[in-house]
Formats: structure tokens, C-alpha cells, sequence
């Protein structure tokens, strides 16, 4: 049971946890990302994510796939928010499911590492002096904005 | 000599100050053919030397061809997580 | 804010998840360990966990102290659960904070690697068949039992 | 010489029929003397080599003094998680 998908509505990590855990599983991994207040010594005051979400979610098919043919885990969930998050919100979860627990944690370091390389997904940050500006973790040239 | 829409998302989208812009395409074009075309737009000189390109909701390499039925994207540099 | 305790209750995973989510912290990494439906080949039907509980919690203490040290990971909270637990029920969960991703999932699978090796808990596995046994992961000659 | 008292848990509870055992302590004993004193006891002989031990809830080398007031322990193969 694999599944995954770009969503406006909140995400409910404890309805994730429920979707993977099975007595066939002895290990369940769950990652979140969540806003975060500070980044590169700016204060955030929210975050704004937008998607290509067409590409995303195929991109997102893409890497539950690779993560299944590398690590054996069959059991993966993958939700991803966008529009605006406020500080704390959970913007990506990530749960795996496996009998032991070497490929579950495997499984979602590796989901969230490529979802940061490669899923079509960008943060606007609204800092709290008013400014905003996009998020470019590649450090190339940042696009300033309003 | 056919159309093709290319879709511009986040940080590209504001410097070319729509969200899609239309080209037209030489036949056998490829992507580096293309992003040169989009690099003579207005506020397109501020993009990237090589801005990652989508064909069909998957990364293209530069050679690759584009047919007037592909769906197109210029991809900016992502931050999803 | 850092918290191990062996309990008898039911673990709650979203009341832990809560428990570390902060707008400091822009990663969690949560894991759990449930019970499974088989080891070894065997059909199991139940889990008996039993601990010397004051050790088991002053070793998760020093788990959590070098983990923090390890990690710089300081928003952690584990619990243990002994009992009776059936399939699927949670056995352990482990949750991490950190303002970034790699310290929290590092810091989770150092918890549950060290748990396994050193925090004094057993389990006797109950099997469909009607027999039970203790379970010996390290490899050690098995005491069989009734 | 004093008598301490050894909590014994699950294996090792089973197999040596009780969850504590009293044993006779000579000044300077280590947990080594101990062990073998353990190994003396009845269902004792089944275990194995050099099992853990824990002394004040840490666990002990096999060459550390054992006092009377010491809070002592059996831990056999642990299973947790």
C-alpha cells in the first residue's frame, strides 16, 4: 500500500500513523517537516508553499517507487501541504511501515531527502519585519521578491 | 513552425510576470533550443544559466526533442519538505 | 525538554508527536515499534513485556543524555510500554525534534539501536500454538520456557 | 560477611525458580566471586558464561567490588523495543 499526494487541507499525522501500522509491521517511521519560526537568522512568520502539483505527485509516485525497489518497504505514505502554513504547522509527513526497523528508517530518510532534490514544491517565507522572499535551499542566485 | 505554452511556476513565474508563456517551436526543437528562445523574453535575464526544464511531469535532459503536444515547464529551484 | 518512562499504559503517538512539535523545531522524526505477527517463522499471537523498570528508566535516561550530546537533539521524549500487548499494539515510540532534519533521524535510530542493546526489558513471545517463549536477539542459548 | 540480595528477571527468574536470591558476601568480593557463588545455586547451571550484571542500576565489569548496600542485579539477554 503505497500513496501519496499534494493536499491544501491540514495534515493529521495520526491518521498516517493508523494507515501503515498492521501486526504484519514491527517498525513504523514517521517524518515531519514543520514550519519553522527562524531561517538564515530571519524571523519567519509563515510560510507559503505552492506546487506544479501534476509533476509533484508524479514525482512523488517516482520516489515511493525507487524507495520500495531499494528498501523492500511496501507500506508508505506520503502527504505533502501547500498554500499558507503558519509556524508549527506540519507541511510533509512521511510514514513507513516495514517488519524490521533498519528499512522503515531507511525508507524515510530517503523519501524526504529526494522530496528536497526533486519534487516541484516552493516556499514563499513571510518574514515578521514584512518582507517575503523564496526559498532557494540550491543557493543559487535568489530571486528577491516584494 | 507550431506553438507551445510553457508553464512558469514560483520565483520564474514573477520574473517573467505570468504564470505560462507561448513560443513558437521549430520542428526537432530541443529544450536548449527552447530556453534560449524563453532567455530573449522580457525579465528573463535574470533567470538561471540553466534552469531545470520538465517534459511530460518529468526533468528533461537539454538534448531532449519537444513536440508541440508536450506539456512544458521550467522548473525553479525547489524547496518542498 | 527531554522525557523516558516505562509505562503499563496504551501509547498515544499523537499525543508525543504533539508533545515535541514546536515552531523552533522544523523536523520530527517519530518511531514506533509495534507487535508483530510472526518471528523466526512463528506465529505470534501476543507480546509479554516485562522490565526491571528502575534500571530500564535510568538507562533510557543515559540514552537520552548521550544522545542529546551525540545530536544536539534536546526536544526528545521516549516511552516503553511492558504488559501484555497484542498485535499491532505499540511497544515502544520514540519521538525527536531539532530545527533541522538529519539530527532528528539520527537521533531516533541511535535511541531504538541502544534501547535494543542495553535497556533491561524482555519480551516472552506467546505463539498461536499455545507455547511461549522468551526472546533472545542476541543470539545467546535460549532458556526455553513452559 | 554479609548477605546481598541479587534480583533475578525473566529467564533468569525462570530458571533459577525465584525473582531474588540471598547470597553470603566476603569483604572485597567482586561481581566475579558473586557470579560464581550464583553458579553454585540450584537451575544455576544453565547459565550462561558471563551474564550482565548490574550493580546500583549501571551495568558492572566483572572486576568491581561489591558492597552490601549495592542494589544488585541478573539482566539477562535484553529485548526491548
Amino acid at each position: 500500500m503505497k500513496r501519496s499526494s499534494v493536499i491544501t487541507r491540514e495534515i493529521d499525522p495520526a491518521s498516517l500513523i493508523n494507515e501503515v501500522v498492521s501486526p504484519q509491521c514491527g517498525a513504523v517511521s514517521l517524518f515531519l517537516g514543520t514550519v519553522r519560526d527562524a531561517n538564515d537568522g530571519r524571523s519567519v512568520s509563515a510560510i507559503e508553499y505552492s506546487a506544479y502539483k501534476s509533476m509533484a505527485e508524479a514525482e512523488l509516485e517516482r520516489i515511493l517507487d525507487e524507495a520500495e525497489e531499494r528498501f523492500g518497504v511496501s507500506v508508505l505514505v506520503v502527504e505533502h501541504r501547500i498554500g499558507l502554513l503558519g509556524l508549527g504547522d506540519v507541511s510533509v509527513a512521511i510514514a513507513a511501515a516495514h517488519p524490521h526497523r533498519a528499512p522503515a528508517l531507511d525508507c524515510t530518510r530517503y523519501v524526504i531527502e529526494e522530496i528536497k532534490k526533486r519534487v516541484p514544491i516552493w516556499k514563499m517565507e513571510h518574514y515578521a519585519d514584512g518582507t517575503r522572499d523564496w526559498v532557494d535551499p540550491s543557493g543559487a542566485a535568489q530571486v528577491s521578491s516584494v | 513552425m507550431s506553438t507551445v505554452t510553457v508553464q512558469l511556476f514560483a520565483s520564474y513565474a514573477e520574473l517573467l510576470g505570468a504564470p505560462t508563456v507561448e513560443l513558437p517551436l521549430a520542428p526537432g526543437s530541443t529544450v536548449k533550443d527552447l530556453l534560449s528562445r524563453i532567455r530573449s523574453l522580457p525579465g528573463a535575464s535574470s533567470l538561471p544559466n540553466a534552469p531545470r526544464v520538465a517534459i511530460n511531469r518529468s526533468f528533461a535532459a537539454s538534448e531532449q526533442i519537444v513536440e508541440a503536444s508536450d506539456e512544458i515547464a521550467l522548473i525553479p529551484p525547489v524547496a518542498g519538505g
